[in-house]
């Protein structure tokens, strides 16, 4: 990705998650995530993970945010923060927030981890097709043979070839949540 | 199986028995008097015997070995049979009071035989703890003061003494880690002891280690200035935990320096900063205590503040280490359990029947409790360290033992003390003549009014005083007992 | 075999009664007199049985512990066997005696339980054959000393004169024991006399021993000296003894005048060979015994109570033994070797004479007072001669030979004896003083006798008094007898042991002691004859040199003052150091640890990231540079 | 029948359950309850039985799973735990329900079951995407446990706390895997030992990673500083479930601990001291943290919060001590024995709280007193658990605490022993004067309290687990010690 | 160029943004929001990790999956804790952090 668009998508994503944190209006600040997650989105397409970037898209940007768009409107929350705005706890969220960063950026700085890119370590779409060979569906090296990264089928070969377990744990863990929902927006029996 | 197993296990089970809603009386009676009997009969057969006896051991766990290890040598027995002794007589002299009372004498006396004849570390400080809850408990229960105030001492105690065990577990801890050879680590004290005759630390280490158990021990013995919770807390406890904690519990921090410390740490008392330190606090205990003890205007407070001092003494014998001192602080461990055993017990009859234990309320008790007096009397005598009663026995022995290295012309800092701890001797014919004065001598005072128990009440304290006149007269009779050098 | 009988049976006596006597009632006068007259006939077989040689022989086991020994082995030499005959006899005459004067008291058990501890511990004290078991006994007396001046112990006078004694007796005995642990170690581990003597003469402790020190010499013999101070009652300790009058006087008369009192005077000789290796402490001892014989007659001058003129006075003598006692030791520093095997010493024959004559003072002044009804004050009595004719007479022999009346009595030849040894002992000061002391003393006898005997009875109860019952009369009698003949040649033999070889007086000493007597008897007849009240009056003789004042305050001021210091001092020190400030740093840091649980979720949430940096600063930034 | 199966038997009884209680909402709470219990007894039953090795699992877990003596020592602690929460509940129920917006405790027997299989997963993990999956299960389902109270004002904040909390530590979590991820490009706990053993792994970001992990590891074991939530949630939450979350979720955040050290101080690992010292800081700051607060609580509950809290310091404190040759005892081997004496000691005291909640009394210390004149077995039994959690000697607490202080000892951590020392000694302090309170007279007529036959039984056995556990620790011990394998990739 | 250094970033200013919001902000909602904010903030690190340590010359899709699983198990997270949410609104009236602060101490 050039970067020009890199510094774009990344200023969309911090600036408007920025405005999430910032924002007074929570209707604001809902959608102001989900353009951030929009701009993020966009980074991991940059990264070559496309699926997770779809998916990005659809779960958060679509259904999550819907999700706490309808709670807002259905409480009726109005700007109500407004004039108690707690300072000890900005200053201090912000103290942390740069102490954070500078760490981060300390640490990114001291490894050469840090210093690869899409030049030095480039895919090598051709020589995985061989290397992968049996262990995949056909589809795939086939996909990778014509210099097609087949992203989407990639993961989906990983989830179900060796993480079944793990999934049919996350299929118990959604059961549980829509469970715990039930049972916690569960209304009172008003008295007859 | 050990008959040792069984002197412990009786008062424990006893005392389950009790709370199971077994009689109270006739069941810790039964026990301590069938324990008495035991030990008496160990006793006997321990005669002219030396080292350890009747040993048994039962592994608890591999590595770090531990093990249910029980086993005496003379000295455990001496103090079993004070143990014994005092448990029977606390258990007697208790009237028309609930179950607990019996309950906590019993777990007392059995965690105190426990500690004193088992000989894994691990036991022997688990016991000790086991005896010590129970005092906690009937202290702030059943103590002798409003509610709040003997809370408040019983905290007092209680932060003390626990601070006090934990700093002692560090340092028995310490003392596995560096005794416990290459392989692994033991429990064992005889295991330890053996490994720390062939590979002794180096004398600065021993000073170390020496100095913490020093402060765990000390502080459970009141050592000064850690005892300020001992005086408050054996005038506020209730007569036959009073008797029993003074009495026998607090020898245990003195048997453990004796037993443990010395033994595995020949040269740690002997370091310089160590012996001073040791000798600067138990100068403390006798000379500073002695005079807060004149200073008492109570029964209750002079006897708890003179039972401090009285550890000032044997602190001497342990610091001076030699044969003839140790051997005396061992024996004065068993005269100043039983007299103050008998002072308290006495002192709780007093309180009962008179209400008030206040000096300049009381007088001429003699002439209506004529033999109250006379065991009270014996008590008194025995604590000023009259001869014919055990103490002098120990007192002595523990001075002459701080002169058997004497160089004609120069005293050292050990031999200073002593001196100055004889004065001590002075301060405590002045508290205690003070206070039978106040109390037995003079003309009635009136409104105060106590009559002799009856008989059967008297037997525990004849019980008492019987063994102070007996080891009194023939202190040989616990030599013996302890032949080989320590 | 005899000497356990001796040392025994008063004990096994003393413990049934104690023990038992409400079971056992009247039969346990029966048998404290009963011991004490077997006891008595046991020591006339011992000193029948004169082997010196096998003297030294264990007991009893006492303590046994590897290379040492305390044992109760007894010394059976010539002074034990003097002693023990004094000590057996007197306490015989004193039982008998008292059969009749505690006739009516409630406790007579008790007294009589008390008096055989009494037996029990003085013939320990006299056998001992170490330092370790004299101490031992030395207690014991004590403790019997303390029962039976307290005797009567509703009195708050008795009561506290009782306590008084015991710690006054503390204070020497803390004195006494420092000797002991310096000459045990000093010695190696012993303490036998007989172990003590060769060490000081050829062994460990001599002048000629490397290492010898004469600083650690002089300090164990005061330091022993302390212990006899006490028990002597030499100043400053000489307080107790007046108020130990508060005892029945039959008790004065054993205890505080012929035996436990001289029990100093007996240590101090049976140790003769540590005070002689120490000139200072010689001169120190013979100094305190001189200054308390004067200090007690002058204050004797002036007693108006019959028991504290006799104590004054016992007092007083007792000094003059202590002195004999450092005097002597001067002597033998000196150079002035005592004469023959083995000789006696002036301060044990003074203490033998002594024994007798206050004894029997003590037990007249008793008769006097049971039949005065229990009144005390001589200026309330009077003319008792013509009432109690035996009395009298036997007190009149009494006094004289405390005035020592030239070549009758035996107070004169032993007074004589310790002035000689005054004299010689190359110090004029004690032998000056020591005549002073001797007027005083014929002046202050005269005086008592003249005041209570003569003249008109002055109060009713001296008016109606009678003569004592036999049972009273028959001790005064032998004690008498004793008090004249007891120092001549062929008297009673084993007391002529003690008896320093004789040898011709000093002129001057003979005409110093003849003078005194003279002068102090004139002096007195002339003041008092005829006289109803007191016509020298000098308060600070009267007062005692005010010493209980002073001791009172010095009590107060030292001790009461210093324990109520010390005790705030260990309440604010202690207690807040050590309990109240580490429990409150820990409640403080409790506390505020409390606060970061405020309840608030924007709190908590800023702890976890805050957590959070600082485990990374921590982590990644801190350790590695460490260095782990 | 492999350990895997009954697993899955357990989690779907669980939704067996939950679609009974959904679709015959008349069934009666004790049929749900007792059926629960008979479950996870029955699992109880055939997981003793069941074969104990890898190759009994089926092949498509095997890579995810892995059958050591620690994870079968939990899975059994899980199903222990399991059981006595659920019969917890269904005595607690008659107070519980007057919390619940229906009346009914459904899912309260239900949801236990699914937890009980997320700890047991989370023991078995050899990756951090399985410990991230089954964690997860575990996180959301007590969220709905401790809210699930929520007519209580108290239980609704809790939940809204742990919510809260849970998810930052989530995040956390999830991008300290991410670094650790970077780092060492590996997922699985071996792999990522091997990378760490390798110098030319990028050591900084390991650290970070790392640190970022066990800070999010460290919320689930109450860690300080991320024990803030402990106090409130456990004070807030259902009884049993406090218990639950003190027992249960905390032993499988230290498995999970333990699992992530032993890849991160493997030997000649580039990161082993750096982490050992947080460990030592860690652990230190939390027993302070958990005891000093302690001494100033007047609820109960509250109390054994903080007591959690600070037995948690014990435990990450044994775990920074690794092997020593003198003992036997290694640093997992004193977590699992630790935490086995910890269950039958904080059970009991949650199940005398439950009790007493049961007889309609509070949580204060003031509602104890003189509770041994109302109920002298209950006080008997709530003063050998208070007593062996305060660590007193004869009872199972001690020895835990006394193999940390041997171990801090052996290694010479001198500061972390003494801030374990003050802690302990705080300790006394506060579990005293809650059985003092017990034996208090003063004041109280209140009648006596009763309890039932099987309340009596389970206390009964768990005070005799405490006193055996603490006089005859062998058998255990031989447990813990029989085949465990050498430590991992060494 | 654009490293993985520039991804990483990107990613802890995120994360660093998203925990600034839990402290500072009172709505629980919007807590709620800045918390997902920081799980794609990890979420970005480890698609940037993952794309640059290739297996085979792919990007090494465990890290992926681990992602698909986060934005999942979030999805459920978010949908327990709003329910939760709005139980506390139904009882307080108010989705204020401050509104839950009874326990404490």
């Amino acid at each position: 990705m050039p970067p020009l668009l890199f510094y774009f998508f990344a200023l969309i994503t911090l600036g408007f998650g920025f405005l999430v944190v910032t924002g007074r209006n929570p209707v604001t600040c809902a959608l102001a995530l989900a353009a951030s997650f929009v701009g993020l989105a966009a980074l991991f397409l940059s990264l070559d993970a496309y699926f997770i970037g779809v998916i990005q898209i659809l779960v958060y940007a679509g259904a999550v945010m819907v999700l706490f768009l309808f709670i807002i409107m259905l409480l009726d929350i109005k700007t109500e923060e407004g004039k108690k705005l707690n300072l000890p706890a900005i200053v201090s969220g912000v103290l942390l927030a740069s102490l954070l960063t500078l760490q981060i950026i300390a640490v990114v700085g001291s490894t050469e981890l840090a210093q690869k890119t899409s030049e030095n370590t480039p895919l090598a779409l051709a020589d995985a097709a061989g290397k992968i060979g049996k262990a995949a569906l056909p589809t795939i090296t086939n996909d990778l043979k014509a210099g097609e990264l087949p992203d989407a089928k990639l993961i989906g070969f990983t989830l179900f070839d060796q993480y079944g377990f793990h999934l049919q744990v996350i299929g118990l863990l959604l059961l549980v949540g829509t469970i715990g929902v039930v049972v916690l927006s569960k209304r009172e029996r008003s008295a007859p | 199986m050990s008959v040792l197993e069984l002197i412990i296990a009786l008062p424990l089970l006893a005392a389950l028995a009790v709370g199971l809603g077994a009689p109270a009386r006739a069941a810790s009676l039964g026990a301590s008097f069938i324990n008495l009997i035991l030990v008496l009969a160990t006793t006997v057969q321990y005669w002219g015997k030396t080292g350890l006896a009747f040993t048994y051991s039962r592994p608890i766990l591999e590595n770090p070995s531990l093990s249910f290890a029980v086993g005496a040598d003379g000295i455990s027995l001496i103090l079993a049979l004070l143990t014994t002794l005092v448990m029977l007589a606390a258990i007697w002299q208790i009237e028309d009071r609930p179950p607990i009372f019996y309950v906590s004498s019993l777990l007392i006396g059995g965690g105190a035989l426990g500690a004193f004849l088992t000989t894994d570390l691990f036991f022997i400080y688990a016991f000790h703890e086991l005896a010590l809850i129970p005092t906690f408990l009937m202290i702030a229960l059943h103590g002798r003061a409003e509610p709040a105030q003997r809370k408040a001492v019983a905290w007092k105690a209680t932060i003390y003494l626990g601070a006090g065990s934990l700093v002692l577990l560090a340092g028995l801890v310490w003392l596995v880690l560096e005794f416990s050879g290459g392989s692994k680590l033991t429990f064992d004290l005889e295991a330890l002891r053996s490994q720390a005759q062939l590979n002794p630390l180096p004398a600065a280490k021993q000073a170390q280690i020496f100095f913490v158990l020093l402060l765990g021990f000390g502080s459970l013995v009141s050592l000064f200035p850690f005892h300020s919770w001992a005086a408050p807390a054996y005038a506020t406890a209730p007569t036959p935990v009073a008797m029993l904690h003074s009495g026998v519990l607090k020898k245990f921090g003195l048997y453990g320096l004796i037993r443990i410390a010395l033994p595995l740490l020949p040269q740690g008392a002997h370091v310089e900063w160590v012996q001073n330190a040791l000798l600067l606090m138990l100068l403390g205990n006798i000379l500073v205590m002695g005079l807060v003890t004149i200073h008492a205007s109570r029964l209750d407070d002079t006897l708890a503040n003179s039972s401090v001092m009285h550890m000032g003494y044997i602190f001497l014998g342990i610091a001076a280490g030699t044969d003839l001192a140790l051997k005396g602080a061992v024996i004065l461990m068993f005269a100043h359990g039983i007299s103050i055993a008998l002072l308290f017990g006495l002192c709780g009859r007093m309180r009962n029947q008179l209400g008030t234990l206040e000096y300049n309320k009381l007088g001429g008790l003699a002439s209506h409790a004529p033999a109250f007096t006379v065991l009270f009397a014996f008590g008194t005598f025995a604590s000023i360290g009259l001869p014919g009663l055990t103490n002098f026995a120990g007192e002595v022995l523990i001075f002459l033992g701080n002169f058997t290295e004497f160089k004609a012309g120069t005293l050292t800092s050990l031999q200073w003390t002593v001196i100055l701890a004889l004065w001590g001797v002075v301060m405590s014919a002045v508290y205690m003549l003070r206070a039978y004065r106040s109390i037995f001598h003079g003309s009635p005072a009136t409104g105060l009014f106590m009559i002799d128990p009856a008989f059967s009440q008297r037997v525990p304290f004849i019980l008492l005083a019987t063994t102070l006149l007996v080891t009194g007269c023939c202190p040989w009779l616990l030599l013996n007992l302890m032949k080989s050098a320590l | 075999m005899n000497a356990s009988i001796i040392l025994l049976l008063p004990f096994f006596s003393a413990l049934v009664i104690l023990l038992g006597h409400r079971q056992l009632k009247g039969a346990s006068v029966l048998i404290s007199v009963g011991s004490s007259i077997i006891s008595f006939i046991a020591c006339l077989v011992l000193l029948a049985a004169a082997d010196d040689e096998n003297n030294n022989k264990l007991l009893l086991p006492f303590l046994d512990v590897g290379h040492f020994h305390a044992n109760i082995d007894v010394l059976i030499d010539k002074q034990s066997r003097g002693m023990m005959f004094i000590v057996s006899f007197i306490g015989m005459l004193v039982h008998l005696f008292s059969l009749g004067y505690m006739k009516d008291d409630d406790a007579k058990p008790r007294f009589f339980g008390s008096l055989s501890l009494f037996m029990f511990s003085m013939t320990g004290i006299v056998l001992a054959g170490n330092l370790i078991m004299m101490f031992i006994f030395w207690e014991l007396v004590g403790l019997s000393s303390y029962l039976l001046i307290g005797h009567w112990y509703q009195k708050a006078s008795a009561a506290e004169a009782c306590k008084k004694a015991f710690l006054t007796n503390r204070i020497g005995d803390f004195g006494f024991m420092i000797g002991i642990l310096l000459l045990f170690g000093a010695n190696g581990g012993s303490v036998n006399l007989d172990d003590l003597a060769t060490a000081f003469k050829s062994g460990p402790l001599a002048p000629d021993a490397p290492g010898y020190s004469a600083g650690f010499t002089t300090a164990a013999a005061l330091c022993i000296f302390l212990g006899a101070m006490g028990k002597s009652a030499q100043f400053p300790l000489h307080v107790w003894l007046p108020d130990a009058m508060e005892g029945p006087t039959p008790v004065s008369a054993l205890i505080h005048a012929a035996t436990m009192v001289a029990a100093g005077v007996y240590m101090l000789v049976r140790v003769s060979f540590l005070i002689e290796a120490s000139p200072l402490a010689a001169e120190i001892i013979a100094g305190i015994g001189c200054f308390t014989a004067l200090m007690a007659a002058l204050m004797a001058t002036q007693q108006n109570d019959i028991k504290r003129v006799l104590a004054y006075s016992t007092l007083s003598q007792l000094g003059y033994m202590v002195m004999a006692v450092g005097a002597v030791a001067m002597a033998a520093q000196h150079g002035h070797e005592a004469h023959g095997p083995n000789p006696g010493h002036p301060a044990m024959f003074h203490l033998y004479t002594h024994a007798f004559f206050k004894a029997m003072l003590f037990l007249g002044s008793g008769a006097v007072i049971y039949a005065c009804h229990h009144e005390q004050d001589i200026w309330k009595m009077g003319g008792l001669r013509k009432h109690m004719p035996v009395t009298f007479w036997t007190f009149a022999i009494g006094t004289l030979a405390l005035m020592g009346l030239p070549y009758v009595t035996s107070g004169f030849y032993s007074k004589e004896g310790i002035l000689g040894a005054a004299y010689d002992s190359g110090c004029s000061i004690l032998f000056h003083a020591g005549t002073l002391t001797a007027v005083l003393t014929s002046f202050y006898m005269m005086r008592l006798l003249i005041v209570a005997f003569f003249g008109k009875p002055r109060t009713e109860s001296a008016h109606h008094a009678t003569e004592v019952p036999m049972i009273m009369l028959l001790p005064l009698v032998l004690l008498a007898i004793f008090s004249i003949f007891s120092a001549w040649d062929g008297f009673a033999t084993p007391l002529q042991a003690l008896k320093p070889a004789h040898e011709r007086p000093h002129t001057t000493v003979l005409v110093a002691s003849i003078l005194a007597f003279l002068i102090g008897t004139i002096g007195a007849i002339y003041l008092y004859r005829g006289k109803d009240k007191d016509p020298v009056n000098i308060k600070l003789f009267a007062n005692k040199f005010y010493f209980d004042e002073m001791y009172a305050v010095i009590v107060r001021v030292c001790q009461d003052r210093l324990a109520w210091i010390v005790t705030a001092l260990e309440r604010v020190f202690v207690d807040g150091l050590i309990v109240r400030l580490p429990t409150a740093i820990i409640a403080r840091l409790g506390a505020a640890t409390r606060l970061l649980q405020g309840g608030h979720l924007q709190g908590y949430t800023f702890l976890l990231g805050g957590g959070v940096i600082g485990v990374v600063y921590l982590v990644v930034f801190v350790l590695p540079r460490l260095g782990h | 029948m492999s350990v895997f199966t009954i697993e899955a038997g357990l989690a779907l009884l669980g939704l067996a359950l939950l679609l009974v209680e959904a679709f015959k909402p008349d069934i009666s709470r004790r049929t749900l309850g007792l059926t629960a219990i008979a479950g996870t007894a029955l699992a109880l039953v055939l997981f003793i039985f069941a074969p104990h090795d890898s190759a009994s699992l089926p092949g498509f877990i095997r890579p995810w799973h892995q059958l050591d003596n620690l994870a079968l020592f939990y899975k059994g602690f899980a199903l222990v735990i399991t059981i006595l929460v659920l019969w917890l509940t269904l005595e607690c129920a008659p107070y519980l329900t007057r919390f619940t917006v229906d009346g009914k405790l459904g899912e309260m027997f239900s949801l236990p079951l699914i937890v009980c299989v997320g700890m047991m997963w989370m023991a078995s993990a050899r990756d951090l995407v399985t410990v991230f999956v089954s964690l997860e299960l575990v996180t959301v389902s007590f969220y709905v446990l401790v809210a699930f109270a929520r007519k209580s004002a108290f239980s609704l904040e809790a939940g809204v706390k742990y919510l809260i909390l849970g998810a930052l530590s989530t995040g956390v979590l999830v991008y300290g895997i991410a670094w650790i991820y970077g780092a060492t490009g590996t997922m699985s706990f071996d792999g990522i030992a091997k990378a760490l053993a390798n110098p030319a792994t990028s050591k900084s970001t390991a650290l970070f990673g790392a640190a970022v992990l066990l800070c999010g590891l460290g919320f689930k074991v109450a860690a300080a500083p991320f024990h803030m939530w402990v106090p409130d949630v456990y004070q807030g939450a259902p009884t049993p479930v406090t218990a639950f979350l003190s027992v249960g979720s905390k032993a499988a955040g230290f498995v999970v601990l333990t699992r992530a050290l032993d890849a991160f101080m493997v030997e000649g690992s580039i990161i082993g001291s750096e982490i050992q010292g947080f460990l030592l800081v860690v652990g230190s700051l939390t027993v302070l943290l958990g005891s000093l607060p302690a001494m100033f609580q007047t609820s109960v509950k509250r109390l054994l919060a903080y007591s959690s809290i600070s037995h948690a310091g014990y435990l990450l404190l044994a775990l920074a001590c690794r092997e020593s040759a003198r003992f036997d005892l290694s640093s997992g081997s004193v977590v699992a024995f630790y935490l086995a004496t910890y269950l039958p000691m904080t059970v009991l005291g949650f199940l005398g709280l439950g009790l007493m909640r049961a007889n309609g009394l509070g949580e204060d210390i003031k509602d104890f007193a003189g509770l041994a004149k109302r109920n002298p077995l209950l006080a008997l039994l709530m003063t050998i658990s208070f007593a062996s959690l305060a660590g007193l000697p004869l009872t199972a607490g001690f020895l835990g605490k006394l193999f940390v202080f041997l171990g801090l000892a052996d290694h010479g951590y001198w500061g972390a022993l003494s801030c374990a020392i003050i802690a302990a000694a705080a300790g006394f302090y506060y579990y005293f004067k809650t059985i003092l309170a017990m034996y208090t007279t003063e004041g109280t007529d209140v009648p006596a309290l009763a309890f039932s036959a099987p309340a009596k039984a389970v206390a009964g056995a768990l005070a005799l687990a405490i006193l055996i556990l603490g006089v005859y620790p062998k058998p255990l011990q031989n447990v813990l010690m029989s085949d465990r394998p050498a430590v991992v990739a060494k | 160029m654009i490293t993985l250094g520039h991804y990483l970033v990107v990613s802890g200013m995120l994360f660093s943004l998203g925990l600034a919001g839990v402290i500072a902000r009172r709505n629980i909602i919007i807590v709620y929001m800045c918390l997902e904010m920081m799980l794609s903030a990890a979420n970005l690190a480890l698609v940037g990790f993952s794309r640059f340590h290739l297996v085979h010359g792919l990007p090494d899709y465990t890290a992926q999956s681990l992602v698909f699983f986060t934005i999942t198990v979030a999805a459920a997270e978010v949908a327990v804790g709003l329910a939760i949410i709005v139980a506390l609104f139904r009882s307080k009236q108010s989705v204020d952090v401050e509104s839950v602060t009874k326990l404490q101490g």
